[in-house]
């Protein structure tokens, strides 16, 4: 992303300057604020964000430079060598309180019914520099509340603090400019053109920069008091940029709410709304819950994942290895690959390797942000592993020659993501004629199809270890697993395992 | 079909290429509009952003910005009394009160048809006529109350009080 | 006294036909001073000129006009803009709009000069909607002064370009701070832009731009005719030549009048305004326009009309604009008045002052309609002091000063008027 | 005789036997006298009786007794509960089940599709009540809860809001904030959003 390019390409050249008696080297033409952001110090601040352009419109950045008669702000602020620049003295935290005072004067109290409660900069900065004993005694300024200005947006005016970072948004990232600030003075509203809605796919990131409540998700929008959730950093799987994200969970009812973009190379801050979505297929509601085999009478039950295992290798056995294929979707791990193809092609020697890909897929399309034609976060990953065990790594949907290969017995990696592929039910209709299936899979859609007569439930990418690789080839980790919100659940690297040991034992 | 009349297009056409940018036209643009129109309607903003490509949310900011800029229908005569220090000393607050009876007045014999509509405006900056008013674009000075009738009376007839 | 008094701005005022090029040229030396300059005079010394003359803005700040100039980058390729910042909004001021009535085609001169001196090619006169005639006045004299060859290409043979248009505001106070101006210019809601970097680097559409005041550069041209020696013989060390006051409020003569700097109050007050109206006396003294802190009687005893003499008692000359208050006003509703004006004109933009003017403006209403605690009077203040100094623009500063300086010289009037219900002589 | 700091109290040398007997009769009598009068008293009434026949006579508790919760109305009768959550979240015991929605009308914008009390987890701490900050919920004088298995045990909004101990629900009488849903100046007032209550998995 652009703001990245800007990070890597500063001037050689750096300058020394002082804050809060500490020693801060940064390149050149850096503001304070960037500096005190990358040198982990806090300066409070609204309008500022380190995506976007400089606004300078908040005023609550002020700090104290010293042989300057006014306050400054940091956000605009060129940092000089020798400066001496101090975010402590009791004059700047009088300034904060102020500033924050004058931005609560009309603000509503909709703390109770606001979803922003709990990560809201002005309840932050409330608790640190509040005066609280508020001097405003007159009635507030009333605005619009509850408008709908996007498919994904709730927009309520009254609690905006009119920081302008959604228009920059706007402007900048997605040069949609739908958004604008009219009328003047306390009268300002921020808001779309009347009957005009925004758009764009990335609408949700006005949500996550908008420093108060004034933008809502209207898919996370009631749902749960974010006190509430844990979030652990995770990688995107919606297409093959990989965005870095942190997903969001209530591990007690064992349910995930949102998902959201953590600050990287790769995305910057930003993130589609289709990735948001991602987290849906990991709830119990749309899960395979238990592992599906059949019994002597050929009919379908739930067993425990040994039995499943067991009957598997049985059938592996009742077949020669020639008639054996993979269906492999490139939305697993490399990790997952790696264990996969080394007990199915190494040991036993499967040569039929299909890839289980979207037919109406247009892999060269992108939006110019960060949405990919390629729905799936590793393809890159697959061919990587395809290569190494020596297959073709070349990317096509492999439906067509299995089909064609005459295979008796199919071991299936099923695509986590299914809403990334339209046709999935034709495709599983296709894969159930088949003689023997086992499909490994996360999504309860797997189970109605009543013609499957194995099934393996698997992790969903929040709750593994492993990594993909993204477009580029490069790595993003899935290092903080959640436990998974389905007891029978497991990931490949363990199936194989077990089904590597019985294999071995039946010998 | 355009919204604009042939002499208003060539107008807005030729203040579109005057300046650097096409964004600096908005400003001469919608005051040539108002100057024909009174005010500026929806449809004459979705025109200027398809045929003109001056952006709709800039030319919405813009016009709510500024207080010249009418988004609703106008009166015929639309008033602009300066409320501001020196004025206010000389009695604008009493004209205006009584500007406001006679509008009272008119508007309960002719409703929305009521020839002047009244905007209690910042400052004129001829001070040293105060109390002045605008009359559309017509400088009216020393309008105190006991002018204010006769004022009035050239424009539109007024009720009794 | 008056027969002394010289003549820079207001030259052709009272001359028949004052407003053409004509009058201008045969009757006050007009487009001399450009033959001068672009006769050999060169940037650096049109500025040095300037400079030596002390000539400090007149819009308001006073900054020096000459260093200003000199800070536009000398040897940068491209484009850069003049604007005469005619958008003379501040209430009480009225002179800008009596200068171009009078004499606009020195304005045009000056604005030449100026461009020529800062090596721009293409200059606006930004005049507000209100000025409805004035506008009329100013495009017949850019067309007066294109036909007679003193604006577009070549000029007078030096090379020289410049091209002049007008453009027009419309309605918002906001525009006359300089890089509020830049933005309305640019077709953008005219909200002051953050600084550095400032407009003389970095202004009108990101090019190098200079703003200056109407009356600011209609100085100019006779600086250089008469040089920075003579300009000096009037006003003050530090406030050196005339000023054009603007004189407002309940007296028998309120106008434009030009006077030298340093010119006593007492003088402006009797002899150019003719003193109160009959049965009136001095209540207070607005100096500078509706942001200057209000001075007292007492405070005006012995008072010069300079930026020193203001500064010292804590108000300043801004643009000139007197304003008098006499005795039958009410504080209370004059300071609503003013209040009400910034709440009304702030832009929005930064917090303090939006939700500040916002504020004091919602504590004045308490106040008329009696609805406030006694306490809010001196919240006024307290607001004050906390939204001024702290935004983009001076706006938030300028509803501050007279508010705080209102509230501490008639707390007790205003208590007064709470409590009793009519602090009004006119009830 | 042991002299000292212990006076031992001689036995009953120059009583008879008779004379003993009558000390005993003569208290035990006078015992049954009292009861016998008292007995008479209240069953004809003339003495106030200080027990009273719990079940049919109910005891009525101070009004600040923490028994029982229920949710306070609006002064249109809508539950004032916002569904903030802060209930659930003070409550230590964990017994408050909260789903929250969005209200069909435009004056309220939140508020509980679903508001659960399990019974039987609740530990009467009173926290709830301190911690709501629209005075929705409250915990009543009601204190008899016994039941038999196969009751209901977890307290649904309905209930809390609305059963005949509360006679038609309680309002509080909490001034509303301000709520400002009207067009004016507003581009797209009608537009206002009603999203359906949101699904919520529990385990």
């Amino acid at each position: 992303m652009s703001q990245e390019s800007q990070v890597t390409q500063l001037p050689k050249e750096t300058i020394t300057f002082n804050l809060n008696d500490r020693d801060i080297t940064v390149p050149k033409g850096t503001t304070v604020m960037e500096a005190a952001h990358r040198n982990d110090v806090y300066i409070p601040h609204f309008c500022w964000h380190p995506g976007l352009s400089i606004a300078g419109v908040c005023r609550f950045c002020l700090v104290k430079v010293d042989n300057r008669p006014k306050l400054e702000i940091a956000c605009n602020l060129q940092a000089t060598p020798g400066m001496k620049v101090s975010t402590l003295l009791p004059e700047v935290k009088e300034a904060h309180k102020w500033a924050l005072e004058f931005h609560l004067v009309n603000h509503p109290l909709d703390c109770p019914i606001c979803d922003q409660a709990g990560e809201c900069k002005l309840q932050d900065f409330y608790m640190e520099v509040g005066k609280y004993k508020s001097e405003m005694d007159r009635p507030k300024v009333l605005k619009p509340k509850a408008l709908n200005v996007g498919s994904e947006l709730v927009l309520d005016t009254e609690r905006c603090i009119l920081c302008d970072r959604c228009v920059r948004f706007e402007q900048e990232v997605t040069k949609t400019g739908a958004l604008g600030i009219f009328n003047r003075g306390d009268r300002a509203i921020v808001g779309t053109y009347p009957d005009k809605k925004i758009e764009h796919n990335y609408q949700d990131n006005l949500v996550d920069i908008c420093p108060v409540g004034a933008f809502t998700s209207r898919d996370f929008r009631f749902k749960q008091r974010v006190w509430f959730l844990k979030d652990k950093p995770a990688v995107c799987p919606g297409c093959s940029t990989g965005c870095h994200v942190n997903v969001y969970a209530k591990p007690e009812v064992r349910t995930y709410f949102r998902v959201k973009p953590r600050e990287s190379a790769v995305n910057s801050h930003w993130m589609c709304d289709t990735g948001r979505k991602t987290y849906k297929h990991l709830n119990q509601d749309q899960r395979l819950r238990f592992p599906v085999a059949t019994d002597t009478t050929g009919k379908r039950k739930r067993v425990s994942t040994a039995e499943a295992v067991a009957s598997l290798v049985a059938q592996l056995r009742s077949v020669a290895v020639q008639d054996v294929a993979l269906l492999v979707s490139p939305q697993y791990t490399c990790e997952e690959y790696a264990a996969f193809f080394d007990f199915f092609v190494k040991k036993l020697g499967v040569t039929k390797v299909f890839q289980w890909r979207e037919p109406t897929e247009k892999l060269e399309e992108f939006d110019g942000l960060l949405y990919r034609g390629d729905h799936n976060p590793n393809t890159f990953g697959l061919s990587e592993a395809l290569a190494k065990v020596g297959l073709p790594k070349d990317v096509k949907n492999g439906f067509d020659d299995l089909a064609r290969s005459g295979a008796k017995l199919v071991v299936a990696l099923a695509p986590e993501i299914g809403f990334q592929f339209p046709s999935l039910e034709s495709q599983f209709q296709r894969l159930s004629e088949l003689p023997f299936v086992s499909v490994w899979t996360t999504s309860a859609a797997a189970y109605n199809v009543q013609a499957f007569k194995h099934l393996l439930p698997l992790k969903g990418f929040a709750e593994k270890r492993g990594s993909f690789l993204n477009y580029q080839g490069k790595v993003g980790e899935l290092a903080h697993p959640f436990p998974a919100a389905v007891d029978d659940a497991h990931d490949v690297v363990e199936v194989v395992t077990a089904v590597a040991d019985v294999w071995a034992h039946a010998l | 079909m355009s919204v604009f009349s042939e002499s208003l297009q060539a107008k807005i056409q030729s203040f579109l290429t005057r300046y650097e940018t096409r964004r600096s036209a908005i400003l001469p643009v919608l005051h040539a509009i108002q100057d024909e129109h009174g005010w500026v309607s929806e449809p004459q903003i979705e025109e200027l952003h398809h045929t003109y490509g001056l952006d709709r949310v800039h030319v919405k900011e813009v016009i709510s910005f500024y207080d010249i800029y009418k988004d609703h229908p106008v009166r015929k005569y639309q008033i602009r009394y300066c409320k501001n220090l020196t004025c206010h000393m000389l009695g604008a607050r009493e004209a205006i009160c009584r500007i406001k009876e006679h509008i009272t007045a008119l508007d309960a014999q002719l409703g929305e048809d009521g020839p002047f509509s009244l905007e209690e405006f910042p400052c004129l900056g001829k001070c040293d006529g105060a109390p002045v008013m605008l009359v559309n674009k017509e400088r009216v000075e020393y309008a105190t109350v006991d002018r204010v009738d006769e004022i009035l009376a050239k424009y539109a007839p007024l009720p009794k009080l | 006294m008056s027969e002394a008094k010289p003549k820079i701005i207001l030259r052709t005022e009272g001359l028949p036909d004052q407003r053409s090029i004509k009058t201008y040229v045969d009757k006050a030396e007009g487009y001399t001073a450009v033959r001068k300059v672009l006769g050999g005079l060169s940037r650096e010394q049109v500025i040095e000129e300037v400079k030596q003359s002390g000539l400090r803005g007149r819009g308001g700040a006073g900054f020096l006009t000459g260093l200003k100039w000199s800070f536009v980058p000398k040897d940068m390729p491209g484009p850069k803009y003049l604007i005469c910042n005619n958008d003379e909004s501040e209430p009480g001021t009225f002179k800008d709009r009596y200068i171009c009535a009078v004499n606009p085609h020195q304005v045009i001169e000056g604005m030449i000069i100026a461009a020529y001196a800062i090596g721009a090619n293409k200059g606006y006169i930004y005049t507000r909607w209100e000025f409805q005639e004035e506008i009329g006045y100013l495009e017949t004299a850019i067309k007066e002064a294109y036909e007679a060859g003193f604006l577009g290409k070549n000029l007078l043979g030096s090379g020289f370009d410049f091209e002049l248009d007008h453009y027009s505001g419309a309605g918002a106070y906001i525009c006359g701070e300089e890089t509020g101006l830049i933005s309305s210019l640019e077709g953008k809601k005219g909200q002051p832009k953050v600084k550095p970097p400032f407009p003389a680097v970095s202004g009108y559409l990101g090019r190098p731009t200079i703003v200056n005041n109407t009356e600011t550069l209609a100085n100019v041209p006779w600086i250089i005719n008469h040089g920075p020696k003579a300009f000096r013989q009037w006003g003050t060390e530090k406030s050196p030549g005339t000023k054009v006051f603007s004189i407002s409020g309940a007296l028998n003569k309120p106008g434009v009048y030009e006077v030298p700097l340093g010119y006593p109050f007492e003088s402006l007050l009797n002899d150019e305004g003719g003193g109160m109206q009959a049965g009136r006396s001095l209540k207070a003294l607005i100096p500078g326009g509706a942001s200057a802190p209000v001075l007292t009687p007492t405070e005006c005893e012995g008072l010069t009309m300079d930026y020193e003499a203001m500064a010292q008692r804590g108000t300043m000359l801004g643009s000139g604009a007197v304003i008098i208050i006499d005795d039958r006003q009410s504080i209370a509703e004059l300071l609503k008045v003013t209040i009400d004006f910034f709440a009304h004109e702030s832009c929005g933009q930064c917090t303090p002052c939006r939700e500040g003017t916002g504020w004091l403006n919602n504590i004045m209403d308490g106040i008329l309609d009696r609805s406030a605690k006694p306490d809010n009077i001196e919240r006024l203040r307290t607001v004050s002091r906390n939204m001024g100094g702290k935004t983009i623009c001076a706006l938030s500063d300028a509803c501050a000063m007279p508010v705080m300086a209102f509230v501490q010289k008639f707390s007790d009037e205003l208590h007064a008027y709470l409590a009793a219900g009519s602090g009004s002589h006119r009830q | 005789m042991a002299t000292g700091i212990i006076k031992v109290a001689p036995p009953p040398e120059d009583k008879n036997l008779f004379q003993m007997a009558y000390g005993y009769a003569s208290t035990i009598f006078a015992g049954m006298w009292k009861t016998g009068v008292i007995f008479f008293m209240q069953i004809t009434g003339l003495e106030k009786t200080n027990t009273l026949e719990w079940p049919e006579q109910p005891a009525t508790y101070s009004e600040r007794f923490k028994g029982k919760h229920f949710l306070t109305r609006r002064d249109d009768g809508q539950v004032r509960c916002t569904a903030c959550f802060l209930c659930a979240t003070a409550c230590p015991a964990e017994c408050i089940t909260i789903v929250a929605g969005q209200h069909p009308t435009n004056e309220i914008e939140k508020f509980p599709v679903r508001f659960e009390i399990d019974i039987l987890r609740c530990v009467f701490c009173g926290f709830c009540e301190e911690a709501c900050p629209v005075d929705a919920i409250r915990l009543g004088p009601e204190y008899a809860m016994a039941g038999a298995a196969g009751d209901k045990w977890v307290y649904t909004k309905d209930y809390l809001a609305d059963r005949g101990q509360l006679h038609g629900g309680i309002t509080s009488v909490k001034e509303e904030n301000t709520k400002h849903f009207t067009t004016d100046h507003n581009p797209r007032g009608d537009d206002l959003i009603a999203t359906d209550a949101p699904h919520m998995r529990h385990h």
